[in-house]
């Protein structure tokens, strides 16, 4: 028997420990395998969350409206891609391939952010994905650039400036477009209404009825609870909304003097649950996206490989 | 034509070149075989629209006529477009793109060679910054189409099929009209018709180490410097212009 | 909503399905799987559109705001739009064409024979006309999907995997909302949800002869009565508006 | 020995008198092998070209400007289909299959008429379409009414009424068109200029130049000359242009008071040759569209054939 079985106590507390004292840990470091399956969950769902993230923007790339439009969208996707690269690596950290992270999305056995699942219907949902999806992206990934463990901490510092400008550039586009035409601003207000309850619901059950809360908190995974989040995203959020002239779908939503805060309607969990369980309209369209994407390219990275190989055994021969 | 129309037309086919094979592979965007090839793909769109957006609107301001960037892009039909027929074929496979990619990247690389030594200046502003990322992009398919060719048997068969598929389009990028020689003598333009030796021995080269046969001349098309276009263009035209087209009075 | 802006409401619906559907026929043009069905999809396509027109010149009259069915047609976006989720979904191999037209074909030809006692006189009359046409759209899709369900064990394996894939989209049509309610209590709209039970028998027993296995009900999907579509839509009206769109002040 | 063999020459003179004698020939008439081949290819090739010439007009089927253009689009390429199953059921009277035909035309050994090896470019080239390649499909076709072989000249009959009702509804897109928005009336001639000379190229090279007219013409497959038929075309057509304000894009164009016909500019056989060969903008993309709805389809109608065999065993088996 070696250190780690005869002493898992010892070993445990220790990493508590360090986490405690806001210590990073890195994947050379002991940690329980609760930790490690935990933070494979969730970093690979972060990770397939960016890239299956990309297909309903990319779904107006072809059709942005002016040239510097398309162009900012070109990259915001690319760099969406590339934030699925870091989450990717940084989980490869903790043991697992990125083919098998890919096999898990495309099995079902592994989740994306349940949002990507809305189709985007006209352009301005592509404001409204810069502003609300990506500002509550930032709102949670913030709190998760302390996050105890140390390669996904530093992915999200880098991931939080890039979201951030994000977040202003969907917030123009919605500007724009609630200054415009008649129509515009009736596209605007459509994507608002289409994008807010589901944008709420990104932060997750209630506290009350989040499960793994508990732990994910003392573990420092996890630094804010999804109810205290979900706050600080509304309280920034509607004053927004109000500067755009632009009315957020939410009767009870209103000002609290009291808790400082916005008293907001009760999210309605059964839509949640229904569309994580299937019934988005794009459930089926973003999986098979990426299966095709995959298996369609198969033979390209199959080429690769083989292309490697022999360059690689003419060098040994030529040698 | 006049000398300024002759100017103005000569932007407008670079600058069409590059914007409609942006196009193209944006099309791509979260579909490619591989997560760094969504990157590097859209990397390579974003440079080949930077430049369209230069051209068209330099192009715009020696026309004259008040049409910027936007105008020319969004409010042209089929037959006012000046983009080479290669560039608006469909993506096809990834080798298809490939193969694509590779003939206009080796040609538009010794084009925009050229184009920094022109008299217009500002024209070879554009051409020095744009033939770095074009250096780059030559790159990436050259590596490509060796990696595919010189791959799998698969890979081997659809490279040597995509090269095929589009050698017909080859021709038409060493075409010289009215245009091009007035630009030329202007000391504007650049001889394409004196590129082809070099651009054969490149992809000669390239097609010997991909393991590639290089086709037979059998058939070739050529129609784009008057705007006739193959029936793709259309119908990648009517998704991109939708929304100009359909909200005229909108801004964005 | 007032009475006539639900039976505006009421009979774009009705148009929409029609013109979507038809519109996704006509991609097929030459390309049909043999020569008599280009013909057969054609013809279908063709009965379609002119319902379609019916539908909406006459859902224009109602609205009283000068829009006829070319207006209606070419100058609405995605949001505006009230045809079926299931119509708009891409045609795919001709399994899925064939499922999506069975699916279809089965609930129009019950909604329509109800229209034919509407008591609204005109679009009683487009029902009757129509009825015979649908007769005959689903006889033929009937037709196929027992073919290819008893065929082949690849047109089994296809026609199980078509019926599967839009098996979601059913639940949408048997939907009633406030519009259809007060139709209904006008006696001019067809009470929808009453169908499902024949539909499911007259299915039935399609999938009984074609040999396939009826899909479980785990997922469905909704929302074009209030104009939340797929993203397929918009692809469809990008191309189907362009010229209208693109040339506001000619006619044709 | 049989009969056949017997007396070869003196068959063919009793089926060249009946020719002669203006009797059309029937499948179950004996008649010489190379009237048949002559048939086959001729027919064949006019059937293709029904099917092929779906392609450029279905281009903008779901294109097309009006509802009401649409639904008269799609009829005549419905008719063109129907056109195209009259003449195979014809040919086939002659000893060949469908399939056989079709094999040909997809291993390139069979020809369709190269016009539609052109792109369809603007709505206009739908009119023109109409106008001009209907025009002078129709001209060639009125002579093969009388055409010496009984199935081809009924199904000729039959088709040429529904070719005159596809000119007119040609025509008046080009009239509409011509009388519209600038941008139309550009559209318009813009379109007429391409298909101007293709069209005139439909009805063959020069008398002088056509190798096997002679014998055709002795065999009534063939009722007039190419040339005979381009003028009888021209004639016919510069009014029309004239009528719409359109410049036909010829500067030889001229009446000759002296021929009572329209003279007119050298054709450029140096191009038909070009576009025969492969060089046209379309052939690619015709063949493939052609041969891929032939082999994507085949389990379609294995499908088809399977379920009827199944059927009939059933009702064998019941019986």
């Amino acid at each position: 028997m070696d250190a780690i079985n005869k002493e898992p106590e010892a070993l445990e507390a220790a990493f508590q420990a360090k986490v405690d004292a806001e210590q990073r840990i890195e994947p050379k470091d002991w940690m329980p395998e609760k930790y490690r399956q935990t933070l494979i969950r969730q970093m690979s769902q972060h990770a397939h969350s960016e890239v299956v993230g990309m297909l309903p923007e990319g779904n107006w790339l072809t059709r942005a409206p002016s040239l510097k439009r398309k162009a900012i969208l070109m990259a915001k996707i690319q760099d969406e891609g590339g934030h699925g690269l870091y989450l990717y690596s940084a989980a490869e950290t903790l043991g697992i391939s990125r083919d098998e992270m890919f096999e898990q999305l495309h099995s079902g056995k592994a989740k994306y952010s349940t949002i990507f699942n809305y189709p985007t219907l006209s352009w301005a949902d592509i404001g409204a994905i810069g502003w609300l999806v990506d500002g509550a992206a930032i709102v949670n990934q913030i709190a998760l650039c302390r996050c105890s463990y140390g390669p996904y901490a530093r992915a999200m510092i880098r991931i939080c400036k890039e979201e951030s400008f994000h977040q202003r550039q969907g917030y123009e586009i919605m500007m724009t477009m609630a200054q415009g035409t008649k129509e515009q601003r009736e596209m605007a207000q459509d994507a608002l209404n289409r994008w807010w309850w589901p944008t709420l619901m990104m932060f997750g059950p209630h506290d009350r009825e989040s499960a793994h809360s508990g732990q994910s908190m003392k573990w420092k995974i996890k630094r804010q609870s999804n109810d205290d989040l979900r706050q600080k995203f509304i309280d920034a959020t509607v004053p927004q909304a109000e500067f755009l002239g632009l009315r957020i779908p939410d009767d009870k939503l209103k000002w609290n003097e009291e808790r400082g805060h916005y008293d907001f309607g009760e999210i309605d969990w059964e839509e949640f649950r229904s569309v994580v369980n299937g019934n988005g309209l794009c459930n089926r369209e973003r999986l098979q996206a990426r299966v095709d994407a995959h298996d369609g390219g198969r033979w390209v990275r199959e080429a690769a490989l083989a292309h490697a190989a022999k360059k690689e055994a003419r060098k040994v021969e030529a040698a | 034509m006049t000398d300024q129309k002759m100017h103005f037309d000569y932007l407008l086919r670079l600058g069409d070149n590059s914007l409609i094979l942006g196009q193209r592979l944006a099309e791509w965007c979260g579909h490619a075989p591989m997560l760094e090839e969504d990157l590097a793909l859209t990397n390579i769109g974003l440079d080949l629209l930077g430049q369209a957006r230069m051209l068209l609107a330099y192009a715009g301001e020696v026309e004259g006529k008040g049409r910027d960037e936007d105008r020319l892009a969004f409010h042209r039909d089929t037959m006012a477009w000046r983009n080479l027929l290669l560039l608006e074929q469909p993506n096809g496979d990834f080798a298809h793109t490939m193969a694509r990619q590779l003939f206009f990247d080796a040609f538009q690389y010794q084009q925009f060679a050229g184009l920094c030594s022109s008299s217009d200046e500002r024209l070879a502003g554009i051409a020095a910054k744009s033939l770095k990322e074009i250096t780059y992009h030559r790159r990436h398919s050259t590596d490509w189409v060796i990696r595919l060719g010189d791959g799998t048997e698969e890979s081997h068969e659809r490279m040597q099929r995509a090269v095929d598929s589009l050698w017909g389009y080859v021709p038409e990028m060493f075409d010289m009209d009215a245009v091009d020689d007035a630009m030329v003598a202007a000391g504007i333009g650049v001889d394409v018709a004196a590129l082809r030796g070099e651009w054969d021995r490149y992809i000669d080269e390239v097609f010997a180490e991909a393991t590639l046969s290089r086709p037979e001349d059998s058939w070739s098309v050529r129609g784009s410097r008057e705007g006739k276009h193959s029936e793709h263009l259309g119908y990648l035209l009517a998704e991109m212009q939708f929304l100009p087209r359909a909200y005229p009075d909108a801004k964005w």
